[in-house]
C-alpha cells in the first residue's frame, strides 16, 4: 500500500468514525428537534413514504407559519426498514442530538414495543397515533407511551360494531362467522383478545388467519376462506399483504364488500393496483379519510409545495396515509405547543415537558378549525391517565378509483368493555415490571 | 371433495409458479456450481424494469397500445439482465474460479444487495402493476358435480403452462447441445473444463443470462398477480425447498418439486393449519423437503453424491 | 537445439502465489517442436507451477506470473485466457486428472471438443482415433467417470485432451497415485501420440526413472529453479541423478544407512 | 523489525502449546483486553454502547457459535436465528416462570435448551450435506419463527407475542446502564472465546475440523461422525443460544420473534465467512465488519453528500447503503476469499519478513 492510499483510506476512517460519534446536546439548545424515523425502503416503503412525508410536511408547515410560538423545528429521518433493531439502532443515534429528542413516533409495533422499555430511562415521549400496544392508552402505567386518537381494541370493537349495524343489530351477530386475516407479528396479534371477547359475548364465531410476513403469500388463506364461506373478513395488514390480500379475494370470488380493513389496510397503495377489483372493499378511518379539501392541505401546498420545498410527489398529498402521517406530526407539534403554555413560550421544550403537554392536550373544535383541520378529525382531550383520548372511527369505501365516506356515521369504541381489558392487561405489565402506578395526585405535578 | 380438488389445484398452480424460481437457482447451480441467493432480486429486478418500462414507454413514445408498450418493455428488462449477467461475469465470477461453494453463496449475496439496491433506486420503491391482460377473475366450472362448482383460477392457469413451455424449451436447450454439455461440464470442475478450452466467462454469462431471463418471466407472472414490489425477493424463499426437494442438479426435479412442494404447503395450511393455529406453509414446505433428503440426500433427481476417498 | 524448430520458450519466470508466497524463481527452458520434455524434481520443486504458468491455470490459484516471459512460436502467452491458449494447440492435463466426475466417459472426451470449429465428422474421428489409442476407455464409454480407475482416468483425461487435436500437451504428474504396470501403459501412449501423431509433450514427474526412459530431454528443478538439464541419457547417467532422484549410485544400490543425508547444492548450482 | 520471534525458545511443550506462542502477540491480547475492560467504558459514550458495542459483542458471540459449526465442522448452516431465538426464549420462560432463578443461571440454561434443539436439527446433517443442509436448516429457521408466534405457552400469553424483561441483576450487581450492559456482554465473550478456542485445539476440535475436510475418510480413521457432528451442532447452538439470550435480555429487553429472524441467520453466516472460516478472531472480525459498515454508511453517506453540496435523501441513503454493503462484501471475497482473519494472517506473515517482500 502505498502513501497515498493509506493516507486517504486513514482520512476516510476517520470521517467514518466521526460521523459515528453523534454531535453531544449542546448546552441550550435554540429548536425544538423533531427525530423521524421512517421506513422508505424495503417491502412496506410503499406505506412507509407517504406517512413519513406527511409528517415532515406539517414540521416544515409550522416552520413556515412561524414555528411553535417563534420556535423553529428541526428534524432529522432515519431508516429503520421496519426492522426492530434498526429502529432501535437509530432511536439510540437520534435521541441525544440537537439539545434532546421531543417525541419518538416509530411507525411500528414491534419497535413500540422495544422503545416502550427505553423511554421511561430517556424521558421522551413515544406518540403511536393508531397503532402501538393497546393497553398503553391506561397513562398510569405506561407514561410515556400515547396511542393518540385510537388504539387497535378500539379498531377491532368498531369493526364489530360496523357489522352488527350492517346485519341490523347485535342480536344479529349470533352464529355468524367472521374471519381475522392478519399480519402475523404483535402488530396483526393485537386485536385477537378484543374479538374473542366480542365473539363471547355475541355469539360469533373468529376465524384466525395469521399470514407470515411480508404478506405475499396468502393462497391457502383465501382457499380457506372461500371453504368456510365468513360473513365477513377483517383484513389486518400491512404493506403489501394488503394489496395481496385484495387479489386474492378477487381470484377466489370472495366479495368484496364483505370485507373490511383496519385503518393501516385502508389507504390509496393498498387498493390502487388491483383498481376495480377492489371496489366495495371497505376499511376503518382512524377520523379522517383522503382529505385534498382539507385547509391544512391547502396551506401546505401553498406555503411548502409551491415554494419547492415539498418531500414528496404533489399528487400524494392529502391521501389517507400521508394525512395520518400529519396529523401524527401536528399531535407531536401540540404537545410542545401546550407545554409551552405551561413552561414557558417560546422556550424548547425537553421531553418531559412536552410528555406534560400531551397529557393535558385539548383540541377543541376551534383549535381545530383554525389549524385548518375542520372535517379532518374531533376534538381531542387527552388526561393523565388516559393517553389515547377520545377515539373518533368512520368507515371509508373504495369505489375503484378513490377513497369515500359511504356513511356519514361516527363511531366510537365501547369504553365500559375495552375499559376493564385495558386496566387488566396494563395491571399485568405493571406487575410484570414491578412497576407502581401513577395516582392520580402524582399526575398533577 | 370439491374443496380438496381445489386446493390440490391451487396448489398445482402455485408450484408451476415456484418451480419457475427453482429453475433460475438449478441453472446457474449446474453450470457454474454457484448457489445463487440472488434469484429473488434478479426477480425482482426484472419484474421492476419490465414494470416500469411498460409504464414510461406510453409516456415517451406516445404508445396506446398496451400489447406493443409490454413487449418493448419486455424485451428491453431483457436486455438489462443481459447487461446483468455481463456484469455479474465481468466483476465477480470472473475473479471467483475455483473458490469454494460457501464463499460463491456470499458472493451471490452480495450481489442479492447491490441488485436490490440498484432496483429500487432506479425504478422505485412502491407497488406497481404489471397488465399483461391476464384475466383476473374466478371460473368456476363442473358445477353440477360439486356444491358452488370448482373454483379455476384462469390466470394461474395460463401462468401455469407459460412455465411449463419455459421448462421444456430449457430441458431441451441443455440435452441436445454442446453448450449444454459443457456447461455441465463446467459445474464439476471449473478447473479442468478451463484446462481443455471451455472458455467460464462466456458460459457464465450465457447461463446467467438465461437464468436472469426465467428470473423476468418469473417476476412478469408473479407481478401481474401480486403486483411489483419489493417483497418479490422473498419469492426466492420459497422456491428453496424445491430445489432441494427435487435436486440441485435437475431441470425435471425443479418441476416435480415445485409440484410436490406447491401441492403439501396448500394441503397443509388448509387442512392441518387450523388444528394447530395456522400460517404453518412455510415451514410445512421445509420440513416436507427435509423428509424427503432423509430417503434421497441429493434430492429426488438430483445427481448422486459421489463419495470416494 | 536449434531456435527454428522451438515451440515453447520460457524465459526466468518468477511466480507468486498470494501476494507473499515464491514459488519459481527463474525458470528457463524450452521445448522443441515433436519432442518430449520433462521437469524433474521432488514434491514443492515447482513443477505444477510451471505447467499452470504455461497454461495460464495459475489465476484460480490465485498466483501469477511476476517475471519473465512465456513465448509459445515467438508469441507472448502470458495474457491470453487457456481457452485462448487451447486455441493455438496448447492444452493441460491436470495434475490428479480431473475428470468430470458427473460426465459418463464419452461425455468427458466429447467436452475437450468444445474449441473446435471443424464440424461433427472430424470430431467424430478424433473419437474414434482416441478409442483405438486407449481401447480401455471404449469399454467403459457409459460409465460416469467418477466410479472409473485411477488409470482410466488418467486415460480418460488424456483422451478428453487429445479431443481437442492439439499440438502440444502439458501432462502433470501422470504416474501419481497408479500401479507401474498402468504407468508404463500410460507411457508408452504418449510415446506413441507423440511418434505418430507429431504432438509435443511437457511433462512434470516425480517419477524420474519412468520420466528419462520416454523423454527426448530433461529439465530438473529444486526450490523453485532449474539446477540441471540435458538429454534424458545424459541425465539418467548423471551421478548426481542417480543417487538424488534413481536411488542409485556408482557404488550400486547402497543400503538406506549410507545414503547421504545432506544435498550437494554447490554442485547443483555450479 | 518489531514483530519477530527471533530469541524466544520454546523449553517446555506447555510453551509451544500456549494459545499466542509469540510474546508480542500475548502483549497485543493483553493490551486490547485492558483498553476493552478499562479503557472504553471511560472514554466511551452511550450511543457506540448501545447501538454499535453491544450488539457488537453480542453478535461476536453467536459468530463464534456459527463458526465452530460452519468453520471448523464445515456443516453449512442458515438456521443460527432460529438457535437464538430459541436461547432467548427459553431463557425468558426460565427467568419468570422459576422465582428467584439468578440471571446467569437463566441465560444459560437457555444456551443449553439451544444445544438441546441444536442436537435435534444436527440430525438431518448425518445424512445430508452441503448445501442441501444449509437450506434444510432453513427448516429449524421457519419452525421456530412459527413456535414462537403461534404456542402462547412461550410467550407466557402476551396477547402480542412480544415479551420483555426487566430489573436483571446479578449477585446485586444492577445491568441497567449501557456500561454495565457493556461489561456483562464483553465477560461472556471473552470467556466464551478463550472457551472455544481451547475446544478446537483439543481433540474433539481436530475431529470436527476432519468431519469438515473429508468425512469420509475421518470416519475410515475412526471419528465417530454421529459424535462429532452432533457435538458440533451442541456446542454451536449453545453459543449462539446464549448469545440469543444475551440479545433478548440485555440490548433489546423487549423482543418479538422477529428479531430472529432469517435475515439474522444470514446476518450471522455472513460474519463467518467475511471474517474467515474456521478462526475465532475471524468471527470478531466479520462480527465487527456487518455490525458497524451499515451504520457507518448510513450516518457516513449523507456527510460525504453534505462535502460535495449534495442532498442524499434517506431512501437513497439506504439504497446507497445496500449497493455498497453488497460491493463490499463482493469486493472482500474477492480480495480475500477466507476472509479478513486470513488477511490479517498475511499482514502479519509480512510483518515478520518486512522489510523483505518474500
Amino acid at each position: 500500500m502505498n502513501i497515498r492510499k493509506l493516507a486517504l483510506s486513514a482520512s476516510l476512517c476517520t470521517l467514518a468514525l466521526t460521523s459515528l460519534a453523534p454531535t453531544q446536546a449542546s448546552a441550550a439548545a435554540k429548536d425544538q428537534y423533531f427525530p423521524v424515523l421512517v421506513y422508505r425502503t424495503g417491502a412496506y416503503a410503499a406505506n412507509g413514504a407517504p406517512w413519513a412525508n406527511g409528517y415532515i410536511d406539517y414540521l416544515k408547515l409550522v416552520n413556515a407559519r412561524g414555528g411553535i410560538n417563534g420556535v423553529k423545528i428541526i428534524f432529522e429521518e432515519c431508516e429503520t426498514g421496519y426492522a426492530t433493531d434498526r429502529g432501535v439502532e437509530c432511536y439510540e443515534r437520534l435521541k441525544g442530538k440537537n439539545g434532546g429528542a421531543t417525541v419518538f413516533q416509530p411507525l411500528s409495533t414491534g419497535v413500540t414495543f422495544a422503545l416502550t422499555e427505553k423511554a421511561p430511562v430517556d424521558k421522551i415521549p413515544l406518540i403511536t397515533a393508531g397503532y402501538g400496544r393497546s393497553e398503553s392508552q391506561n397513562g398510569a402505567v405506561f407514561t410515556w407511551n400515547f396511542p393518540l386518537l385510537g388504539t387497535y381494541w378500539v379498531g377491532a370493537d368498531v369493526a364489530i360494531q360496523y357489522f352488527a349495524k350492517k346485519l341490523g343489530g347485535v342480536a344479529n351477530l349470533k352464529g355468524k362467522k367472521i374471519a381475522l386475516v392478519y399480519h402475523d407479528s404483535p402488530y396483526g396479534k393485537e386485536p385477537i383478545p378484543v374479538l374473542e371477547e366480542l365473539g363471547k359475548k355475541y355469539g360469533f364465531d373468529v376465524q384466525l388467519l395469521p399470514v407470515a410476513h411480508p404478506g405475499v403469500e396468502q393462497k391457502a388463506t383465501w382457499l380457506q376462506i372461500r371453504q368456510h364461506r365468513p360473513d365477513y373478513v377483517l383484513l389486518w395488514g400491512w404493506g403489501v399483504m394488503n394489496s395481496t390480500a385484495l387479489r386474492e379475494a378477487q381470484s377466489t370470488g370472495y366479495p368484496r364488500d364483505k370485507m373490511m380493513g383496519i385503518w393501516w389496510a385502508g389507504a390509496e397503495p393498498d387498493v390502487k393496483d388491483v383498481a376495480e377489483g377492489a371496489k366495495g372493499y371497505s376499511a376503518l378511518a382512524l377520523q379522517h379519510g383522503a382529505e385534498p379539501d382539507a385547509k391544512v392541505v391547502k396551506d401546505i401546498l401553498s406555503m411548502v409545495y409551491a415554494k419547492g420545498q415539498g418531500t414528496g410527489s404533489k399528487e400524494e398529498v392529502g391521501q389517507v396515509l400521508y394525512m395520518r402521517g400529519l396529523l401524527s406530526s401536528m399531535l407531536g407539534v401540540e404537545g410542545v405547543r401546550k407545554a409551552q403554555e405551561r413552561f414557558g413560550k417560546g422556550k424548547v421544550m425537553t421531553g418531559e415537558q412536552v410528555r406534560w403537554g400531551l397529557e393535558n392536550l385539548n383540541l377543541d373544535q376551534k383549535t381545530l378549525d383554525a389549524m385548518g383541520f375542520a372535517g379532518v378529525m374531533r376534538p381531542v382531550q387527552t388526561s393523565c391517565l388516559d393517553h389515547m383520548g377520545s377515539s373518533w372511527v368512520r368507515i371509508e369505501t373504495w369505489n375503484g378509483n378513490k377513497w369515500e365516506f359511504s356513511t356519514p356515521d361516527w363511531y366510537q369504541a365501547d369504553e365500559k368493555f375495552l375499559r376493564p381489558m385495558v386496566m387488566l392487561a396494563s395491571g399485568k405489565y405493571a406487575e410484570e415490571k414491578k412497576l407502581k402506578p401513577r395516582t392520580p395526585e402524582e399526575c398533577k405535578l | 371433495m370439491g374443496f380438496f380438488l381445489e386446493t390440490l389445484i391451487g396448489g398445482l398452480m402455485a408450484g408451476m409458479l415456484y418451480s419457475l424460481v427453482a429453475l433460475g437457482f438449478v441453472l446457474i447451480y449446474k453450470a457454474s456450481g454457484v448457489f445463487n441467493f440472488a434469484q429473488g432480486s434478479m426477480v425482482l429486478f426484472a419484474a421492476l424494469a419490465m414494470a416500469r418500462f411498460a409504464e414510461w414507454l406510453p409516456h415517451w413514445l406516445g404508445l396506446d397500445s398496451l400489447w406493443l408498450a409490454n413487449t418493448i418493455a419486455f424485451v428491453i428488462a431483457g436486455a438489462l439482465m443481459f447487461v446483468v449477467a455481463w456484469l455479474i461475469e465481468r466483476l465477480v465470477l470472473r475473479y471467483l474460479v475455483n473458490q469454494e461453494g460457501a464463499t460463491l453463496l456470499m458472493a451471490t449475496l452480495g450481489i442479492a444487495y447491490v441488485l436490490e439496491g440498484i432496483g429500487t433506486s432506479l425504478f422505485g420503491n412502491n407497488i406497481y402493476s404489471i397488465d399483461v391482460g391476464m384475466p383476473k377473475e374466478p371460473v368456476f366450472i363442473l358445477d353440477g358435480l360439486f356444491e358452488g362448482g370448482l373454483l379455476i383460477n384462469k390466470e394461474d392457469f395460463i401462468a401455469a403452462l407459460i412455465a411449463a413451455l419455459l421448462v421444456g424449451l430449457l430441458a431441451l436447450f441443455f440435452q441436445k447441445t454442446t453448450t449444454g454439455r459443457a456447461l455441465r461440464a463446467v459445474a464439476d470442475d471449473h478447473q479442468a473444463a478451463q484446462s481443455i478450452g471451455i472458455p467460464l466467462n462466456r458460459i457464465w454469462v450465457i447461463i446467467w443470462f438465461v437464468a436472469g431471463l426465467v428470473a423476468l418471466v418469473a417476476g412478469v407472472i408473479w407481478g401481474s398477480k401480486l403486483g411489483v414490489q419489493f417483497s418479490l425477493v422473498t419469492v426466492a424463499l420459497r422456491g428453496l425447498p424445491v430445489v432441494i426437494l427435487g435436486g440441485l442438479t435437475s431441470i425435471p426435479g425443479a418441476i416435480i418439486g415445485g409440484l410436490i412442494i406447491g401441492v403439501g404447503e396448500k394441503l397443509s395450511e388448509v387442512y392441518l393449519g387450523p388444528m394447530i393455529g395456522g400460517g404453518i406453509e412455510i415451514w410445512f414446505a421445509y420440513q416436507l423437503a427435509l423428509v424427503f433428503l432423509l430417503f434421497r440426500p441429493q434430492g429426488l433427481f438430483g445427481e448422486k453424491i459421489i463419495d470416494r476417498v | 537445439m536449434s531456435t527454428a524448430n522451438i515451440l515453447l520458450k520460457v524465459n526466468s519466470i518468477e511466480v507468486i502465489y498470494n501476494h507473499v508466497i515464491l514459488v519459481l524463481k527463474g525458470v528457463s527452458f524450452s521445448v522443441p517442436e515433436g519432442g518430449i520434455v520433462a521437469l524433474l524434481g521432488g514434491n514443492g520443486a515447482g513443477k505444477t507451477t510451471t505447467l499452470r504458468a504455461v497454461s495460464n491455470l495459475l489465476r484460480g490459484e490465485r498466483g501469477e506470473v511476476t517475471k519473465g516471459t512465456i513465448e509459445l512460436r515467438d508469441e507472448r502467452i502470458e495474457a491470453l485466457t487457456p481457452a485462448q491458449l487451447v486455441k493455438r494447440g496448447v492444452i493441460q492435463v491436470m495434475e490428479g486428472r480431473h475428470c468430470f466426475a458427473h460426465l459418463s466417459i464419452e461425455e468427458n472426451l466429447l467436452t475437450g471438443t468444445y474449441t473446435r470449429t471443424d464440424g461433427k465428422a472430424a470430431i467424430a474421428e478424433t473419437l474414434d482415433k482416441v478409442y483405438t489409442y486407449f481401447p480401455r476407455l471404449k469399454t467403459r464409454r457409459t460409465s460416469q467417470a467418477a466410479y472409473t480407475s485411477g488409470g482410466e482416468q488418467q486415460m480418460c483425461a488424456i483422451g478428453r485432451a487429445l479431443m481437442a487435436n492439439p499440438r502440444m500437451v502439458l501432462l502433470d504428474e501422470p504416474s501419481m497415485g497408479l500401479a507401474p504396470q498402468i504407468v508404463d501403459e500410460v507411457f508408452t501412449i504418449v510415446k506413441d501420440l507423440n511418434q505418430n501423431e507429431g504432438v509435443t509433450f511437457l511433462l512434470a514427474e516425480q517419477n524420474t526413472n519412468m520420466a528419462l526412459r520416454y523423454a527426448d530431454f530433461g529439465y530438473i528443478l529444486e526450490n523453485g529453479r532449474v539446477v540441471m538439464e540435458g538429454a534424458a541419457a545424459e541425465l539418467a547417467n548423471n551421478e548426481d541423478v542417480k543417487e538424488f532422484y534413481l536411488g542409485l549410485s556408482s557404488a550400486g544400490r547402497k543400503s538406506f544407512r549410507d545414503v547421504k543425508h545432506y544435498r550437494r547444492r554447490k554442485r547443483w548450482l555450479s | 523489525m518489531l514483530y519477530r520471534e527471533n530469541g524466544q525458545f520454546k523449553t517446555t511443550y506447555a510453551a509451544d502449546q500456549q494459545i499466542f506462542p509469540i510474546a508480542q502477540d500475548r502483549w497485543t491480547i493483553l493490551g486490547i483486553l485492558l483498553i476493552a475492560f478499562i479503557a472504553i467504558p471511560l472514554l466511551v459514550d452511550e450511543y457506540l454502547f448501545r447501538a454499535i458495542l453491544i450488539p457488537f459483542l453480542i453478535l461476536s458471540l453467536a459468530a463464534i457459535g456459527v463458526n465452530i459449526l460452519v468453520g471448523y465442522c464445515g456443516q453449512i448452516t442458515l438456521g443460527a436465528g432460529a438457535f437464538m431465538a430459541v436461547g432467548a426464549y427459553a431463557a425468558y420462560n426460565f427467568h419468570i416462570r422459576i422465582e428467584g432463578l439468578p440471571l446467569l443461571v437463566s441465560i444459560l440454561l437457555g444456551g443449553l435448551t439451544s444445544a438441546l434443539v441444536g442436537i435435534v436439527f444436527g440430525i438431518p446433517s448425518l445424512r445430508v450435506r452441503g448445501l442441501y443442509l444449509a437450506v434444510a436448516t432453513l427448516a429449524a429457521q421457519f419452525f421456530t419463527d412459527w413456535v414462537f408466534l403461534r404456542i402462547p405457552w412461550f410467550t407466557d400469553n402476551s396477547s402480542s407475542g412480544s415479551v420483555s424483561v426487566s430489573n436483571l441483576q446479578v449477585m446485586g450487581w444492577q445491568i441497567d446502564n449501557p456500561v454495565s450492559k457493556y461489561l456483562f456482554c464483553l465477560i461472556f465473550l471473552t470467556i466464551f472465546a478463550l472457551l472455544a478456542k481451547n475446544m478446537t485445539r483439543c481433540a474433539i476440535g481436530r475431529q470436527w475440523m476432519a468431519i469438515r475436510d473429508m468425512d469420509v475418510a475421518a470416519e475410515v480413521i475412526g471419528i465417530r461422525p454421529l459424535f462429532a457432528k452432533l457435538s458440533a451442532f451442541a456446542v454451536s447452538s449453545f453459543f449462539v443460544g446464549t448469545a440469543g439470550a444475551l440479545w433478548g435480555f440485555i440490548h433489546l429487553a423487549s423482543w418479538e420473534p422477529a428479531a430472529f429472524s432469517v435475515d439474522r441467520s444470514f446476518q450471522l453466516l455472513f460474519m463467518v465467512i467475511i471474517g474467515g472460516l474456521g478462526t475465532i478472531m475471524g468471527s470478531l472480525f466479520g462480527a465487527a465488519f456487518i455490525v458497524v459498515l451499515p451504520i457507518v454508511l448510513n450516518q457516513f453517506l449523507p456527510a460525504l453528500g453534505g462535502v460535495f453540496g449534495i442532498k442524499i435523501s434517506t431512501a437513497g441513503v439506504s439504497h446507497a447503503e445496500l449497493i455498497i454493503f453488497g460491493g463490499l462484501i463482493v469486493f472482500f471475497l474477492i480480495k480475500e476469499p477466507h476472509g479478513i482473519a486470513r488477511l490479517w494472517s498475511t499482514g502479519k506473515e509480512k510483518l515478520r519478513l518486512w522489510p523483505f517482500p518474500h
